[in-house]
C-alpha cells in the first residue's frame, strides 16, 4: 500500500489553476456557511439546553427581516458563482483558432488516436506543451468519456455524433487519462496516458515513425473508394453541391432556413443525407450509415476540412 | 357544490363541433401551408381537446381545483419538452470552431 | 361534518373513513383527475420524443407519415369522439332516478363500449397493414427512400404510442362494461353515481389522447 | 380506551395481508423497506471490499458492474424513494390531519403488493445474472451492449413506478379532502406539506421515467429504434427523459427528510418552527423548482451550452429554499428548550450532513467546476451525503421519534445515542474521503484504480465497515423493544401533534372521534408569540 495522501490532482493545463480557483472559493464560501451553521446549533443546543422538564419556551414567531436576509444572500452568492462557472465554461468549450487537431475514436475498450499527419496510437496521446490541442471524438459503441483529471477537461463522447474537446498542456510529463462514462465490464480498463512533451522533441517523436498517409489523404482515398467523386467533383457530371470551400460556411437550405457546416452536419449528410438537404439539390444521395466506420467519417471530415479555406461566402458567427 | 351540469343538447353540439374540427384539420393539412401546417394541426387539436376537458369533463362546471390539476399535468409536460428542445435546437448555436 | 348521519345513500355506498357521499364523490374525482395528470406525463414521456425527432428529421417524419392512411384515422377519430358523447350522456343519466333514466344508461354505456371496440378493430386492420406492408421497426423494416432510417424511428414511436393508447382503450372497455353490468341491477342513482363519472373521465381522456395522435401521426407534411 | 390497538386486532396473517388500515400496511412497507436497505447493503459491503485495493482482484471486473449496479437499483428504487412516505408517510399523513385512513385503502394496499411485486421481478432480474447499467440504464449500453438482465430490471422499476405514483396519489387526495375540522393549510404540520409537496413530484414525475424504461425495454427486447444511433436516434435524449424523473427523484427522496426533521426540532426544542411560511413554501418551491434542474446531469454529454447555461442557473436557485429551511430550523433552537435525545441527535445529524451534501451540490452546478469533477467520486460522496446523510438519517430518527407511537413500546436510549454517533462518525469517515478522490479525478464505476489513491480509498471502506455496524444496532433493539420494551403513554414526549392525542399504539379508527382543531401546529405554550430580528 503506497501512503501517498494528495489533495489536488497535478496542475498541467491552461484552464487547470482557473478550475482550482473556482473550486477553492467555492470551498471557502460554503466552508464558511457549514462552519456559520455548526457554530450556531452548537451554540444554541448549549445555550438553550432543557434544564427540566416542565421548561417551556416563550413561543417566537419568526421574522420577516431575517427571512429576507437569508434568502437574499444565498441567492446574490449562488447567482455569482453561476456567472463565474458559467464563463468558466465557454472557455473550457470554445477552441482556441490555432489548435493542433487530433482526432480520437473510442471503443470498446480503447482510445485510438490519429495525428493530422497520420500517426496513429492507442491508449496513449503524445503531444506539444504550449499548443492547444483540439479532439474531434466519435465513438464506435456506447457512450464513453474522455477525462484528464491533470488538464481537468471531460467530454462525453457520444456515438452517432461528433464530439469536441481542446486542451493546452503546459508542463511536460505523463498524465492519466479516464473513460469517466460506464461502458461495460472493463471501464476501469479503458485508460491511458496523455504525454506532454516540450514542442521539439514532440516534432521529432512524430516524425520517428514513417508515418503513412495524413488523415486528409485517407480521407481524399475514401471519397473516391466510396464513388463521392462522381456526385461531387465539378464538371458535368455534378449532381450534388460542390464540397470546395464547404467547411465552417453557412449553408442554404432547401425548404428555408440555413445551417452551419460543422463537423455535426458534416455527418449527418454522409449519414443520412435526407436529413437537411442543400437549397436548390434534390435527394439523390444514398444514406452511408454503417456503410462507413466512425474512423473512415473522421477521415473523410478531415478530408472535407482540408479542401480549401472557406471562401468569401463565410459568414462569421 | 351542486354545479350545474350541462343538458344533453350541449353535449351534441360539442360533438358535432368536435367533427367538423376533424373534418377542417384534415383539409389544412392537405393545403399546402408549409411551415404553418404542423402548428395549425396543433392549434386544432388543442382546441378540441380543449372542448372535450370543458364540456364532457366538466371541467367548465366543476370545482376550480380540479381545472388546476388539468392545467398543472399539461404544464409539467410542457416544461419537459420545452427544455429538451431547447436543447435540441441550440445545440449547434456555439461557434465551436474558433474563439 | 363529523356526523356522519345525514347521508340518505345506501350504508354500503358509503366506505367507513369518509364523513359522507359528498367527500367521497369529491375524493374520488380527485383522485382520477390525478392520476389523469400522471397519464399526460406518461404518454407525454413518449410525445416528447416525438418532438425532438421531427424537428430533427422533418422529411423523413413527412415521408413516413404519408404510409398512413388518413381516412381510417379520421374515421376512427370520429368514431371515438362519438364514444365520447355516448359516455357524457351516461354520465348525465347515471346522475337520475327511474327506470327510463337506468335504461338510458346502460344504453349509452353499451353504445360507447360497442364504439370503442370499432375503433379497436379498425385499428387492428391498420395493424396488419402495416406489419404486411413491413413498416413494423426491427430487422424486418422496409422503406423505400433515403429515409428508412429516421422512417424506422416514426414507426417505432407509431407503433408505442398508438399501441398504448389501444391498450387504455381496452382496459376502458372493460371497466364500461363492468359499470354497465352494475348498472343494470340499478346501482347508480343522484346519490351515488361516483363509478360511472370518473369512467367517464377516463374515456374522455383516452379520446383526448386520440385527438392529439391523430394529427401527430397521420397529419404530417400532407400538403407535401 | 374502548378500542383495541390496531396491532392487536384483527389478528392472523391473513388480516395483516389484506388489511387497508394505513398503519398496518405501512408496517408491512416497514419490514420489506427493511429487508431492501439491508439488501442493498450488502451490495455496498462487496464494493468497498473490492475497493481495498487498486487492483480489481476482490471481484470480477463483470461482477463489480452488476454490484454497483444493483446497489443503486434497489437502493434508490426499492428503499430510498418509497423508505419515509410509504412508512411515516402511510402512518402519520391520516393521524396528522384527523383522518380515519387515506381517501383510498384499498389502493394503498394495492401500492404495497405493487411494490413487492415490482421488487420481486428485479429480485429475480438480480438472481437471474444481475445487470450491469448502472442505475442509470444509459443508452445504447443498456439497449444494445449490455449483457445484463436489462428488461427484467425495466419492467420490475417500471412496476414499481406505478406503487410510488400510487402514494402520491393518495396523498394528495387525503390531504386536499380529508381534514379535520378546522385544519386549515396553514395549520397543518410541515410533514405534511413536504408530503405534500413530495406527492406532487411522485405523481408528475414518475409517469415520464416509467415510459422511459417502457421505451428501453422496447428497444432492447422488440427491436423498436427509439435512442439507437444507429438508426438516427439520440442516446442524449434518453437522458434528458431520465434525468426529467430522477434529478426530481432526489427531491422525492429528501423532502420528507425534511419534514421530519422539523417535526423533531419542534418537538425536541419545544417550540413553534421559525418561520412556518418559509419553510413551508419552502417545500413548494423545491418540488417545482426541481422540475427545472435535470440537465444538470449532463453538462459534458454534448448538451447545447446554452441550455447547460439554463439548467445551472436554476440549479443554483434551487439551493435557496433548501438553505431557507436549514436557516429556519436553526433559528427553532433560538431560545428554546433543547434536548438530546436520539430523535434530536438524528435531526442534528441530518442538518449537518444535509448542509454539507447541499453546499457540495453547488460545485456540480457550476458548469466549468462540473466538467472536472462529473462522473467522479465527487458526485458519488455528493449525493451519498444528500440520500443517506439526509435520508436516512432522517428516516432513523422519524422512526426513534415515532416508534413509541408505532409500537407502544420504548427503545434503549443508550443504545439508541450511541448508534446515532456511530452512524455520524462510521457516515463521515465513508463519505468525506470519497469528495477528495473525485477531486483527484477518480471516476465512478470503477473496479480498479490507480494505486496513487488507495489510502483515501482505504479510509472509506473502514468508515462503510462502522457505519455498517451502526446499522445494525437499531435493527436489533427495536426489534427488542416490541417485545421487551417498557410500555409507553399516549404522548411520551410531551409532542405537539394530533397523532400524540391517541393512544399507542393506536386503535384501528385513529380517533374515537373526529378531532376539532383549533390552534396552529407546534404550538406548546399559550404565550403570546415574540418578534424577533
Amino acid at each position: 500500500m503506497r501512503w501517498e495522501l494528495d489533495l489536488f490532482p497535478e496542475r498541467a493545463s491552461t484552464v487547470a489553476g482557473e478550475v482550482d480557483a473556482l473550486y477553492l472559493a467555492l470551498c471557502l464560501v460554503s466552508g464558511l456557511f457549514a462552519v456559520l451553521i455548526a457554530v450556531l446549533i452548537v451554540v444554541f443546543a448549549i445555550k438553550y439546553r432543557r434544564r427540566s422538564e416542565a421548561d417551556l419556551p416563550r413561543p417566537v414567531s419568526g421574522s420577516l427581516g431575517l427571512e429576507i436576509t437569508w434568502t437574499v444572500i444565498p441567492l446574490v452568492i449562488a447567482l455569482a458563482f453561476f456567472a463565474w462557472g458559467s464563463s468558466l465554461y465557454f472557455t473550457l468549450t470554445e477552441v482556441p483558432r490555432d489548435a493542433l487537431e487530433v482526432v480520437v475514436v473510442a471503443k470498446r475498450w480503447m482510445w485510438k488516436f490519429q495525428h493530422l499527419e497520420g500517426r496513429r496510437e492507442i491508449n496513449e496521446l503524445h503531444v506539444p506543451v504550449g499548443r492547444p490541442i483540439r479532439l474531434t471524438m466519435a465513438s464506435e459503441d456506447v457512450i464513453h468519456s474522455f477525462f484528464v483529471p491533470a488538464f481537468r477537461i471531460k467530454r462525453d463522447v457520444v456515438p452517432g455524433r461528433t464530439s469536441i474537446t481542446w486542451f493546452e498542456a503546459t508542463r511536460p510529463g505523463r498524465y492519466r487519462l479516464f473513460c469517466a462514462e460506464y461502458c461495460g465490464a472493463r471501464h476501469s480498463g479503458m485508460v491511458g496516458w496523455i504525454v506532454a512533451m516540450a514542442p521539439a522533441d514532440w516534432a521529432r517523436w512524430l516524425r520517428a515513425e514513417v508515418a503513412g498517409e495524413s488523415l486528409a489523404q485517407r480521407g481524399a482515398k475514401i471519397f473516391v473508394q466510396h464513388g463521392c467523386a462522381s456526385c461531387h467533383r465539378g464538371g458535368p457530371s455534378q449532381r450534388g453541391p460542390a464540397l470546395e470551400g464547404l467547411f465552417g460556411r453557412r449553408v442554404r437550405l432547401e425548404g428555408g432556413g440555413t445551417v452551419l457546416a460543422d463537423e455535426q452536419y458534416l455527418r449527418e449528410s454522409i449519414e443520412s443525407p435526407g436529413a437537411r438537404i442543400v437549397a436548390g439539390y434534390s435527394l439523390l444521395m444514398p444514406a452511408y450509415r454503417g456503410l462507413v466506420s466512425q474512423e473512415e467519417l473522421l477521415d473523410l471530415i478531415a478530408y472535407l476540412r482540408s479542401l480549401g479555406p472557406a471562401g468569401p461566402g463565410t459568414e462569421a458567427r | 357544490m351542486a354545479p350545474a351540469h350541462p343538458s344533453p343538447s350541449i353535449y351534441v353540439a360539442v360533438f358535432m363541433t368536435l367533427v367538423g374540427l376533424t373534418a377542417l384539420t384534415v383539409w389544412a393539412a392537405s393545403a399546402h401551408l408549409g411551415a404553418w401546417s404542423g402548428v395549425i394541426a396543433l392549434s386544432i387539436a388543442t382546441t378540441k381537446a380543449t372542448l372535450v376537458v370543458l364540456y364532457f369533463m366538466h371541467v367548465r362546471y366543476g370545482e376550480r381545483f380540479i381545472a388546476v390539476v388539468a392545467v398543472a399535468g399539461a404544464f409539467w409536460l410542457a416544461i419537459l419538452v420545452v427544455f429538451v428542445l431547447a436543447d435540441v435546437l441550440t445545440r449547434s448555436w456555439l461557434p465551436i470552431l474558433v474563439r | 361534518m363529523a356526523e356522519a348521519g345525514h347521508s340518505q345513500a345506501p350504508v354500503s355506498s358509503l366506505k367507513h373513513h369518509f364523513d359522507d357521499m359528498e367527500q367521497q364523490q369529491a375524493a374520488s374525482t380527485l383522485g382520477m383527475w390525478v392520476f389523469l395528470a400522471t397519464e399526460v406525463l406518461f404518454f407525454g414521456g413518449a410525445l416528447t420524443v416525438y418532438a425532438v425527432y421531427r424537428l430533427v428529421y422533418p422529411a423523413a417524419f413527412s415521408a413516413a407519415s404519408n404510409h398512413l392512411d388518413v381516412r381510417i384515422g379520421a374515421v376512427n377519430t370520429v368514431v371515438l369522439i362519438g364514444s365520447s358523447l355516448t359516455m357524457a350522456i351516461a354520465v348525465w343519466s347515471a346522475r337520475r332516478n327511474g327506470p327510463r333514466s337506468t335504461r338510458m344508461l346502460v344504453g349509452s354505456l353499451a353504445m360507447t363500449a360497442l364504439l370503442g371496440s370499432v375503433f379497436l378493430a379498425i385499428k387492428a386492420t391498420e395493424y396488419s397493414a402495416k406489419l404486411a406492408a413491413g413498416l413494423f421497426p426491427g430487422p424486418a423494416f422496409r422503406f423505400p427512400g433515403a429515409h428508412a432510417r429516421p422512417a424506422e424511428l416514426f414507426y417505432s414511436l407509431y407503433f408505442v404510442l398508438t399501441g398504448l393508447h389501444a391498450l387504455h382503450l381496452a382496459i376502458g372497455i372493460g371497466v364500461v362494461a363492468v359499470v354497465a353490468a352494475r348498472a343494470a341491477r340499478g346501482r347508480y342513482d343522484l346519490e351515488y353515481h361516483g363509478p360511472v363519472e370518473i369512467t367517464g373521465l377516463y374515456w374522455h381522456f383516452v379520446d383526448v389522447v386520440w385527438i392529439f395522435l391523430f394529427p401527430l401521426l397521420y397529419l404530417v407534411g400532407r400538403g407535401g | 380506551m374502548s378500542a383495541e390497538s390496531y396491532l392487536a386486532s384483527p389478528r392472523g396473517v391473513r388480516s395483516w395481508l389484506l388489511t387497508t388500515d394505513h398503519k398496518r400496511i405501512a408496517i408491512l412497507y416497514l419490514v420489506s423497506v427493511t429487508l431492501f436497505f439491508f439488501l442493498g447493503s450488502a451490495f455496498a459491503v462487496a464494493i468497498r471490499l473490492e475497493l481495498l485495493t487498486p487492483a480489481g482482484d476482490a471481484v470480477q471486473a463483470d461482477t463489480y458492474g452488476r454490484l454497483f449496479t444493483m446497489h443503486g437499483v434497489v437502493m434508490i428504487f426499492f428503499f430510498l424513494i418509497p423508505a419515509i412516505p410509504t412508512v411515516l408517510g402511510n402512518f402519520l399523513v391520516p393521524m396528522m390531519i384527523g383522518a380515519r385512513d387515506l381517501a383510498f385503502p384499498r389502493l394503498n394496499l394495492l401500492s404495497w403488493y405493487v411494490y413487492v411485486l415490482g421488487a420481486s421481478i428485479s429480485l429475480w432480474a438480480i438472481v437471474h445474472g444481475g445487470v450491469d447499467t448502472g442505475w442509470t440504464f444509459y443508452t445504447p449500453f443498456s439497449t444494445t451492449y449490455s449483457n445484463g438482465a436489462v428488461v427484467t430490471t425495466g419492467i420490475g422499476v417500471f412496476i414499481t413506478g406505478f406503487s410510488s405514483i400510487l402514494t402520491g396519489l393518495n396523498f394528495i387526495v387525503t390531504i386536499h379532502r380529508m381534514r379535520a375540522p378546522g385544519l386549515g393549510w396553514y395549520r397543518l404540520p410541515l410533514f405534511i406539506w413536504a408530503h405534500y409537496a413530495t406527492s406532487l413530484m411522485m405523481v408528475l414525475g414518475t409517469p415520464v421515467i416509467a415510459m422511459t424504461l417502457l421505451l428501453v425495454v422496447a428497444e432492447r427486447a422488440l427491436g423498436l429504434g427509439i435512442f439507437d444511433p444507429a438508426r438516427g436516434g439520440d442516446p442524449i435524449l434518453f437522458q434528458h427523459l431520465f434525468w426529467f424523473y430522477s434529478h426530481p427523484a432526489v427531491y422525492i427522496m429528501v423532502l420528507p427528510a425534511m419534514g421530519v426533521i422539523s417535526e423533531l426540532v419542534t418537538a425536541f426544542a419545544k417550540k413553534n418552527i421559525f418561520g412556518y411560511r418559509f419553510v413551508a413554501w419552502a417545500s413548494i418551491a423545491i418540488a417545482v423548482l426541481g422540475f427545472f434542474v435535470w440537465g444538470h446531469h449532463m453538462f459534458v454529454s454534448g448538451q447545447s451550452a446554452y441550455a447547460g447555461m439554463v439548467f445551472s442557473a436554476l440549479s443554483f436557485l434551487v439551493a435557496v429554499p433548501s438553505a431557507i429551511k436549514v436557516f429556519n430550523w436553526t433559528a427553532t433552537l433560538y431560545r428554546g428548550s433543547v434536548s438530546f435525545r436520539t430523535p434530536m441527535l438524528y435531526a442534528f445529524g441530518f442538518i449537518g450532513l444535509f448542509t454539507i451534501g447541499g453546499l457540495t451540490g453547488l460545485f456540480l452546478s457550476a458548469l466549468g467546476l462540473d466538467v472536472h469533477v462529473h462522473d467522479t467520486y465527487f458526485v458519488v460522496a455528493h449525493f451519498h451525503y444528500i440520500m443517506v446523510g439526509g435520508t436516512i438519517m432522517a428516516f432513523l430518527g422519524g422512526l426513534h421519534y415515532w416508534w413509541p407511537k408505532i409500537s407502544g413500546s420504548s427503545y434503549p436510549e443508550g443504545w439508541a445515542r450511541f448508534s446515532a454517533l456511530v452512524i455520524f462518525v462510521g457516515f463521515n469517515l465513508t463519505f468525506f474521503p470519497q469528495f477528495l478522490l473525485g477531486y483527484l479525478g477518480m471516476p465512478r464505476r470503477y473496479h480498479a484504480y490507480p494505486p496513487e489513491l488507495q489510502v483515501l480509498n482505504v479510509m472509506s471502506s473502514a468508515g462503510a465497515s462502522i457505519l455498517g455496524v451502526g446499522y445494525l444496532i437499531p435493527m436489533v433493539y427495536l426489534f427488542w423493544s416490541m417485545r421487551y420494551g417498557a410500555r409507553v403513554a399516549a404522548n411520551p414526549w410531551g409532542a405537539s401533534g394530533l397523532e400524540w392525542t391517541t393512544p399507542s399504539p393506536p386503535p384501528t379508527c385513529n380517533f374515537e372521534t373526529t378531532p376539532v382543531v383549533t390552534q396552529d401546529p407546534y404550538t406548546y405554550s399559550s404565550e403570546e408569540a415574540q418578534v424577533v430580528g
